[in-house]
């Protein structure tokens, strides 16, 4: 047996026993491709089919709610007398005479309200709407929600327990209480804002909508600050904060550069799934009548003024009710897919 | 002859564990040490875990505020809990520098190696030009055996030696005096560890370093440390020159310490007679009175229980803290 | 059937990851008689732990077996159903793992941990289980097992949380018993009490161990066998002398030479092994420690290096065998 | 057109069984009252179920008349000024107790007790001598009497022809001297303290979800009423009563989901009747820009009420052409509209394209040709019904003469003090008739009126009303109202819309129900036939 | 336990006050008052019930004599429903939205914690993908939506279900369905994932290599650990789930205290504000700290002290 494989190795060439040159050695060492945890991150979420497909859909969402209004025939304020209440694809009559002198009309794709409005118009500003909403809500929640919850975590002590209280208050306080006050209490300021150059568009947007706004950035951030806090009060302790002291980098810096970036994985996640909260929570505004100005539809207020009309025409319903229900489940799910792209725990 | 550059007098570090007042609870996880290092040397500190060694490290370096004690760097006073004397720090973080055990938790893992070299030379300023700078991180990578192009990746590109060199490396960029290396090398994998031994030995000699050098491993701690101590339960224990605590052990701790390390040897493996300990180690919130290795030591007499030995130069340069030394040897 | 308890050949054994295959085993091969202590070192992520799960069946998730087959006591595991492998599992293979910290249930009794697995292999009524339970802790030298039977696992210390596991690993008395580097997560004095123990039993029960661990110190006193792995192969394999004194593996030399013993008197400088363990995502041709060996030859860069026998008992893959060979002729004979 | 969604196949199938026993009627009427304490009570909803466990001494019949109700019979004295009223034999209490003519002057006193603040005492009681000291405290100033058991006396400090329809009036109800004094303020939210005198006794009251009268034994008339029970179901939501329509649960409801209007044409069981009230616009006339009679007019003119009501508020209201709408009666009893303006409408509701361009030659007369240098203004809602839509259309309309209106949605209860406190633009307001005497409408733009959400403030308005309320001449008194009508609306004083309607859908099998021009509905002597 | 109890109830007390607090003042803040309506009362008559309930005292005196009254749990009338005093109120509405609350949770836990367990046993699988899905979608869609749907499908066109009312066992179906699909969907989410990390931990191969079978590792070992992190969640959804909601309660009419609240904030009933919001954050500290004890139970590392 032994003698057989010896004399097999010993055909072969007696060069092969040189020893290997360090270069030779080397060449064996393949480092992998670097990735950062970005790129390692996306292209994780690259595979994920169905993370991938929410983007697509809300990328779709995205063009028809910002882009397509440029170009669509019909605005979303502008009242047709005569053609209210149609249903899809159907014409009044006056355009049915048009068409038969022989103009095109472009048809009412989701038929008009009872204004006469275009109702696909509408959703698409709808659209437009609750996606702002939800992001620039979002935005302000995840500025005032990651900042409070890291100072408070990294400080701990008297610090933490008084900051925490207030958010213990804040986040019993009924919403609605606080909604009906800002709104209020805001209008004034806003509006004397407002006749200021250079402060118009807070007119344009409407008061209400910028109330909103600062409504979410009062009321919303406290889940975010729990997350971040829990999340920080873990980190804080973990040896790199601690070589950063060493180091001698101060609080602001290990905030910053250390505890946040490394919290960046799970805001990013709770970010994605606070969008379809707050799209959630400004339809509920729009249902106690304090959404966005009309003739300012949100995808919220659309629906609920359906909602009366649901056996006449279900359609006006069902129409934002799936929107939102696609908006909130493409963020969710790509939600979901982020986690899974960037937790670190999943790492191998 | 050496001057020593470090210098800790009856160090405590209690941690608040809870209750009020009279009932307020403390780990005590470090009582009363003190000892010096000399400048150059390197000081080897052994236990078993949780006895304090990484609190004894991180409150010298100042990142717990001690509960008492005098800690001296280069013959000036850097904290004085008596005295509240509370130096600002900033200066001496430029000089005393530590390495830590994990090499997976010790570094941020959004930063790229360069950014994480590069971080200490921007909080102290070192260096403006950007050029200098970058040059700067290569040369420290240099220093600890990585190349150039690892400045750009992550450290979870890295293997376990590769990213403790990173951190070393980040410790360096400061040019310290002196560093504390808390258990550097104990997540390593056995393959990897003589490497990295070497290095801080390499290191110590091209950049006249001062350590304090934090370990389990006796053997590892042997090796690389002029002197040698022994903790247990938040005291010092024995103090010496490594060659005399490793083959003339005083104390019954270290004996039995010593003895219990298994060696890759398999003939004398068998040779050697084990001491072995009775039961655990107690818990620092409560630990016994009098002599802490009370509980677990063969010779325990009634003194031991009643009184807490001090340390005695029982040798020259020798230190032992325990009633019965002559009982044990 | 066979004269071996366990017997793997040509084991090959892959997780099949996102990023990849991890090769994890690559042609395993060993066996082990009743009663024996085989000790099984090499670096981290060699594949040593996969090993005995695998002997055990309990691969993890994404894991597979490709090929090569492990034999238990005469039965291919392959073969046995789940049910009957149940059965085996805990009775006749026993586990213990390295980290008593996360291996106990954090929310049951050490008492109920210990009896459910006592009345899973035996026909013992409740009461005799719990009395047997005291027996077996007082058998691992915890002292008030009444008292320690009602605590939960967080409630003990590391070496005491260790001991329960064995505890548990020997309830049933087991053919084979297999230590997952058992006495890592603990402190060397207590490590010593853990081993000590472990040796005392098996004199007592006369079980076979795999010991797996990657201190050279704790196989050098306790085994009778080792295996030295490295990258999912078996480079080593032979009796504790044949190992430390008679070495015929680049790595396990290299193993050797780089650790500071407590027994040297002179300070002389370590010997250190070169370059970063391997990817397994990326196994090269060659001989997986090529790039890491002080004596690389060409030959290692491309071919994997066959099997050589020094002597029944002592086996090493490595051309440096060969080399000599072919420089002395059959010196070795 | 919309699709008939076949209500009439719903109808037909069997209703959800009901466990009682007799005969119920389940109806809407509204959401869950805040209180069935006849004083107390300033809502419709509340004063409708009011109507049906007491009756006042006089009540309105089928036909919107007066008719004897706990009274038998009544007297005026020469001057107006002393009206005696006969009660029937046999009158107790649904808990058998007797009642007395006592009852109704502890009852009337009570209204006006400022403990209670009732919030309809000077309506109901404001012209009854010794109110203004009663209101103060003194209770006893009032100037009501019972000279026996069964007659009981009022006397007015003015004339006050419509006086009879307050004695019709659900705040004017007797109620129980001695559970309420036991009980204070509790004794209308329980069902046993709730000692009532009309058809029905309250049985049970679950807030937010039903209250089940009863029929009254020891009602005078028990005889007439059919029903054992009379359940008010107590919705929020207009989709949930529709739904119990639809499946029989509720054999009427008044909220009707508007958007379903449409699919409701021609259905007999949907009614539409008017009541008297008006839809209007309040134009805060403090503001700079609307002191301006012209500009006033052009933004009314400017308005299509045809598409309003009959479009965009799908045929639930009438345009409105005047301020007051049909319903109002005359001095002599004849309708107020036909006598007004000569018989001619104010604003030809019909013409709507001329209007417009009456409304931009104003607007330019007025200085803002094509709405130039015209300064942004707001309209002030609050979201319900239609208000919104009424909302979105003005600004388009008023878009056409170059006016940028924003609108501003408010929530109801910071929108009633915002509008009565003048911090609006523009805002959407509205009456609906307590009495049909057309001062009670008309006083609304009196410059001192506490409802002039407008502060219109027009001496000769004033006069008018002044004379209407002196005079005891039927014909100058007649004379004056119309006369302020037509300062009101050549002034635009404010932005009639159009008419309220009530709207409700109604089971044919109920029968012997009827709805009044006040916006009441009456069950007690109705029936249901299977 | 006792003293850990002391201690949480002193923090709720402050938690509670500090709510209390910015409630009377914000409300007072607030346009509007109770007394409003469309047609104006008097003046004389407006003046005799500011009187009457304290409201013409300075805003600070009425904060003092309020928390006065609340700590000896008198929290007075309701200014809009009179002769109904606030305790009363919220005595008869919670009762309603805690049992259709409760059955609800009942029914989320029933169902969300089987099939985050199964779908994380099938990791990777069919049933996985289909119970995730259904998961997402059960958090995507607005619970009005679910709501009208119910009602149209179920209540008008099928007439399966009666549409409003709390009066038979049948009245729950649609309002607990409601209410329940979020908490469910989210439950099954929060259980599969945490029963996917404690399959991962080391004690569950224990329990493998002690022989055990599948099942016994699953619900005895796997399951009570992976339950721990609903008992987490648990707290703050009873409190949100009990405390009844505004929509449900106004489409299926059911007198409970979610509409009472939302109505009372747009009614302005300052002494029913209150009282409610007191009710509601007591409701929710309570439930956070019974949960925090009965994870003690369940978790016996977790030491309260
Ligand atoms: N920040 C802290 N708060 C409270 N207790 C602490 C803290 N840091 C350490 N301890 C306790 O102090 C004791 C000493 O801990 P230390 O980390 O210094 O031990 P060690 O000797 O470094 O152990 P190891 O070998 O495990 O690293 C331990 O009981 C530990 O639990
Ligand atoms: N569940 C898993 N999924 C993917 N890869 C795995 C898995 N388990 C083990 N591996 C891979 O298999 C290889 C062998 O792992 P194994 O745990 O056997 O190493 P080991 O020799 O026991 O190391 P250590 O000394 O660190 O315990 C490793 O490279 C590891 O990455
Ligand atoms: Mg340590
Ligand atoms: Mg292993």
């Amino acid at each position: 047996m032994k003698e057989n494989r010896l004399s097999l190795q010993l055909k072969i060439d007696q060069d092969a026993f040189e020893p290997a040159t360090k270069e030779e050695k080397q060449s064996l060492v393949i480092m992998r491709e670097s990735v950062g945890f970005w790129r390692d991150g996306f292209r994780r979420l690259a595979k994920n089919k169905v993370a991938m497909a929410s983007i697509i859909v809300i990328v779709i969402i995205m063009i028809f709610s910002f882009i397509v209004p440029m170009f669509y025939p019909y605005t979303y304020d502008v009242q047709i007398k005569g053609a209210n209440n149609l249903s899809p694809m159907q014409y009044s009559r006056e355009e049915l005479l048009a068409i038969d002198k022989g103009e095109s009309v472009f048809p009412h794709i989701f038929g008009t309200d009872k204004l006469g409005r275009d109702y696909a118009i509408r959703v698409m500003m709808g659209s437009r709407i609750s996606l702002l909403v939800g992001l620039i809500a979002t935005g302000i929640i995840l500025i005032i929600g990651s900042i409070y919850g890291a100072i408070s975590a990294y400080f701990g002590g008297w610090v933490d327990l008084v900051m925490m209280r207030v958010v213990d208050v804040i986040y019993t306080i009924p919403d609605i209480l606080l909604i009906v006050l800002l709104s209020f209490a805001l209008k004034s300021p806003l509006e004397n804002l407002a006749t200021v150059p250079g402060f118009q568009w807070i007119r344009t947007l409407g008061i209400n909508f910028i109330s909103i706004f600062i409504v979410f950035a009062l009321l919303y951030w406290v889940g975010m600050a729990r997350m971040v806090r829990s999340q920080i009060l873990t980190l804080k302790e973990s040896e790199y904060v601690l070589a950063a002291k060493a180091l001698g980098a101060k609080s602001g810096r290990i905030i910053r550069k250390h505890l946040l970036t490394n919290c960046l994985g799970t805001i990013i996640v709770t970010t994605t799934l606070q969008i379809p909260s707050s799209i959630f929570t400004e339809s509920f505004l729009s249902f106690l009548g304090l959404g966005v100005a009309v003739p300012l539809p949100s995808l919220g207020s659309l629906a609920s003024s359906a909602i009366n009309g649901m056996n006449t025409y279900p359609y006006l319903l069902f129409i934002p009710a799936v929107l939102i229900s696609v908006i909130i489940l493409s963020f969710n799910l790509l939600g979901d897919g982020l986690r899974d792209a960037f937790d670190p725990r999943l790492k191998n | 002859m050496n001057e020593n550059l470090v210098e800790v007098e009856n160090l405590k570090q209690y941690f608040y564990a809870g209750g009020i007042g009279k009932k307020a609870k403390y780990v005590k996880a470090v009582d009363d040490v003190s000892f010096y290092i000399r400048k150059g040397e390197t000081l080897g500190l052994v236990g078993e875990s949780g006895c304090g060694k990484t609190t004894t490290g991180r409150s010298l370096l100042r990142l717990y505020e001690p509960t008492a004690g005098r800690i001296i760097y280069n013959n000036t006073v850097i904290f004085d809990k008596e005295k509240k004397i509370a130096l600002d720090m900033m200066p001496y973080r430029k000089k005393m520098q530590v390495v830590f055990q994990d090499p997976y938790a010790s570094l941020n893992p959004r930063m790229t190696v360069g950014e994480i070299i590069g971080e200490p030379i921007g909080i102290h300023h070192l260096i403006q030009n950007k050029k200098d700078r970058q040059d700067r991180i290569i040369e420290l990578l240099n220093y600890v055996g990585l190349n150039t192009e690892h400045a750009n990746r992550y450290p979870h590109e890295f293997s376990g030696g590769q990213r403790q060199r990173i951190g070393i490396a980040r410790a360096l960029a400061v040019n310290p005096e002196f560093i504390v290396c808390d258990e550097p090398v104990s997540a390593l994998d056995v393959s990897i560890q003589a490497q990295t031994i070497n290095m801080f030995e390499d290191l110590q000699n091209k950049l006249d370093l001062t350590y304090l050098f934090i370990a389990h491993d006796l053997a590892v701690v042997n090796h690389i440390s002029n002197r040698i101590g022994v903790m247990y339960l938040g005291n010092l224990i024995e103090l010496g020159e490594s060659n005399e605590v490793i083959k003339h052990s005083l104390h019954p701790y270290t004996k039995s310490l010593i003895s219990a390390i298994p060696i890759a040897d398999p003939i004398k493996a068998k040779a050697s007679q084990r001491i072995i300990l009775k039961g655990d180690v107690p818990s620092p919130l409560n630990p016994p009175s009098g002599c802490r290795f009370c509980t677990r030591c063969p010779y325990a007499t009634e003194i031991c229980t009643e009184q807490r030995p001090k340390m005695e130069e029982v040798e020259s340069e020798h230190f032992v803290a325990c009633h019965n030394i002559s009982a044990c040897n | 059937m066979s004269e071996y308890l366990v017997e793997i050949k040509n084991e090959q054994l892959s997780f099949f990851t996102q990023a990849g295959e991890v090769k994890a085993l690559n042609d395993v091969s060993f066996h082990l008689k009743k009663g024996e202590v085989l000790g099984i070192v090499g670096e981290s992520g060699s594949g040593k732990s996969v090993t005995a799960y695998s002997l055990m069946g309990l691969t993890a998730y994404p894991g597979k077996l490709i090929g090569g087959t492990i034999e238990f006591n005469g039965h291919e595991i392959h073969n046995i159903s789940e049910k009957e492998m149940q059965k085996i599992r805990g009775n006749e293979i026993s586990i213990i793992f390295q980290d008593p910290m996360t291996s106990l249930n954090p929310v049951y009794t050490i008492g109920n941990q210990i009896i459910e697995v006592i009345r899973r292999h035996t026909n013992k009524k409740k009461q005799e289980a719990r009395e047997y339970a005291k027996e077996l802790l007082n058998l691992v030298g915890i002292n008030e097992p009444e008292k320690r039977l009602k605590q939960y696992p967080h409630e003990l210390s590391g070496g005491m949380r260790q001991r329960v596991m064995i505890a548990i690993a020997l309830a049933c008395e087991p053919k084979l018993l297999i230590a997952d580097e058992p006495t890592t997560a603990l402190d060397v004095t207590i490590q010593a009490q853990i081993l000590d123990l472990m040796m005392e039993l098996k004199e007592k029960l006369g079980m076979a161990i795999i010991l797996i661990t990657h201190d050279l110190g704790i196989v050098a006193s306790m085994c009778e066998k080792i295996a030295v792995m490295y990258a999912g192969k078996i480079v080593e394999y032979g009796t504790v002398e044949d190992i430390f004194y008679n070495t015929k593996h680049e790595y396990t030399k290299g193993l050797l030479r780089s650790l500071p013993r407590i027994d040297m008197s002179e300070h002389a400088k370590l010997i250190p092994i070169d370059g970063t363990p391997i990817d397994l995502l990326n196994l090269p041709n060659g001989c997986s420690f090529a790039s890491r060996c002080g004596n690389c030859m060409k030959i290692c860069l491309q071919q994997v290096p066959p099997v050589t026998t020094v002597s029944e008992t002592h086996f090493a893959t490595c051309f440096m065998n060969q080399k000599k060979e072919m420089e002395g002729g059959s010196k070795d004979e | 057109g919309s699709k008939d969604v076949g209500n009439n196949n719903e109808q037909t199938k069997a209703p959800v069984k009901t466990e009682t026993s007799g005969k119920d009627l389940k109806v809407q009427l509204g959401p869950n009252p805040e209180t069935l304490d006849p004083a107390l009570n300033s809502a419709v909803d509340g004063g409708n179920m009011l109507l049906h466990a007491f009756e006042c001494l006089l009540v309105v019949d089928e036909d919107g008349k007066l008719a004897p109700g706990q009274a038998e019979d009544w007297d005026i004295s020469e001057d107006g000024l002393t009206w005696t009223f006969q009660l029937r034999d046999g009158l107790k209490w649904s808990n058998g107790e007797v009642l007395t003519a006592n009852d109704f002057v502890y009852s009337w006193k009570r209204v006006c007790d400022p403990e209670i603040a009732a919030p309809y005492a000077e309506t109901v009681l404001g012209m009854v001598k010794g109110y203004e000291e009663a209101i103060g405290g003194n209770i006893d100033a009032l100037a009501v009497s019972a000279p026996d058991d069964k007659t009981f006396v009022v006397e007015l400090n003015s004339n006050c022809s419509f006086f009879g329809s307050l004695a019709a009036f659900a705040t004017l109800s007797p109620v129980n001297e001695a559970t309420v004094t036991a009980n204070k303020d509790a004794w209308a939210v329980n069902a046993s303290t709730y000692i009532s005198n009309g058809p029905f006794y309250m049985k049970e009251w679950v807030p937010g979800s039903h209250i089940i009268f009863a029929k009254n034994p020891n009602f005078w008339n028990a005889s007439a009423v059919k029903l054992d029970t009379l359940t008010f179901l107590l919705m929020e939501d207009s989709n949930a009563s529709y739904n119990a329509y639809n499946t029989g649960e509720a054999l009427f409801i008044k909220d009707v989901p508007t958007e379903e209007i449409p699919s409701l044409g021609g259905n007999q069981e949907f009614h539409v009747e008017p009541i008297i009230g008006t839809y209007y616009l309040s134009l805060n006339n403090n503001l700079n820009a609307f002191k301006d009679a012209k500009v006033r007019k052009a933004l009314s003119l400017a308005i299509d009420r045809n598409y309003v009501a009959n479009t965009l508020m799908q045929g639930t209201y009438t345009a409105a052409s005047n301020f007051m709408g049909p319903g109002w009666s005359d001095t002599d009893g004849s309708s107020f509209i036909t006598n007004a303006n000569g018989g001619a409408p104010y604003i030809d509701t019909a013409n709507v394209d001329a209007n417009l361009v009456e409304a931009k030659k104003l607007l330019e007369d007025a200085g803002y040709k094509d709405g130039i240098g015209f300064p942004v203004i707001t309209y002030s809602t609050n979201d319900s019904g239609y208000h919104k839509v009424v909302a979105e259309y003005l600004q388009q309309a008023w878009a056409e003469l170059g006016i940028t209106l924003e609108v501003n949605i408010m929530e109801w209860a910071s929108f009633t003090p915002a509008r009565r406190a003048g911090e609006y633009d523009v805002a959407r307001n509205g009456w609906v008739g307590d009495y049909s005497d057309p001062s009670n409408m008309l006083d609304l733009l009196y410059s001192s009126n506490g409802n002039n959400d407008g502060k219109f403030n027009n001496a000769e308005y004033d006069a008018a009303m002044n004379i209407s309320r002196t005079t005891l001449d039927l014909t100058e008194r007649s004379q004056a109202l119309h006369k302020a009508e037509d300062i009101l609306m050549s002034e635009a004083a404010c932005i009639p819309l159009a008419y309220y309607n009530d709207f409700w859908l109604q089971s044919s099998k109920i029968t012997g129900s009827w709805h009044s021009p006040y916006g009441y509905w009456f069950f007690m002597y109705a029936d249901v036939t299977e | 336990m006792l003293k850990y109890i002391l201690k949480r109830v002193i923090l709720a007390v402050v938690t509670i006050w500090g709510v209390a607090t910015i409630t009377f003042f914000l409300m007072n803040m607030v346009p509007g008052g109770p007394f409003v309506a469309e047609k104006s009362i008097s003046v004389q008559a407006q003046n005799a019930l500011n009187e009457k309930y304290g409201l013409d005292k300075p805003l600070f005196e009425q904060y003092i004599t309020y928390l006065k009254d609340a700590s000896h749990f008198d929290f007075g009338g309701s200014l809009k429903q009179r002769g109904r005093t606030v305790t009363s109120i919220i005595v008869s509405k919670f009762p309603v939205s805690a049992k259709v609350g409760g059955l609800s949770i009942l029914v989320s836990l029933l169902i969300g914690i089987p099939l985050g367990c199964i779908a994380a046993v099938r990791r990777g699988k069919f049933l996985d993908h289909f119970i995730s899905i259904f998961a997402t979608c059960g958090i995507a869609v607005p619970s009005f939506v679910i709501c009208t749907v119910l009602m149209y499908l179920l209540g008008s066109k099928l007439e399966l279900l009666p549409t409003f009312g709390l009066t038979s066992w049948k009245h729950y179906f649609m309002p607990v369905i409601s209410l329940s699909f979020y908490p469910t969907a989210y439950i099954m989410r929060l259980m599969r994932s945490s029963m996917l990390d404690v399959l991962g931990q080391d004690y569950i191969r224990t329990a493998r290599a002690k022989g055990l079978p599948v099942y016994v590792c699953l619900f005895k070992h796997a399951l009570r650990n992976a339950v721990l992190s609903v008992i987490t969640y648990l707290g703050p959804m009873m409190a949100f789930t009990m405390t009844g909601s505004f929509i449900v309660e106004k489409i299926f009419t059911l007198p409970g205290l979610g509409g009472a609240f939302v109505s009372s904030i747009l009614n302005r009933d300052y002494t029913l504000i209150m009282g409610t919001t007191i009710f509601l954050a007591s409701f929710l500290v309570i439930m956070n700290m019974l949960v925090d004890i009965i994870y003690q139970f369940v978790d016996p590392r977790i030491k309260l002290s």
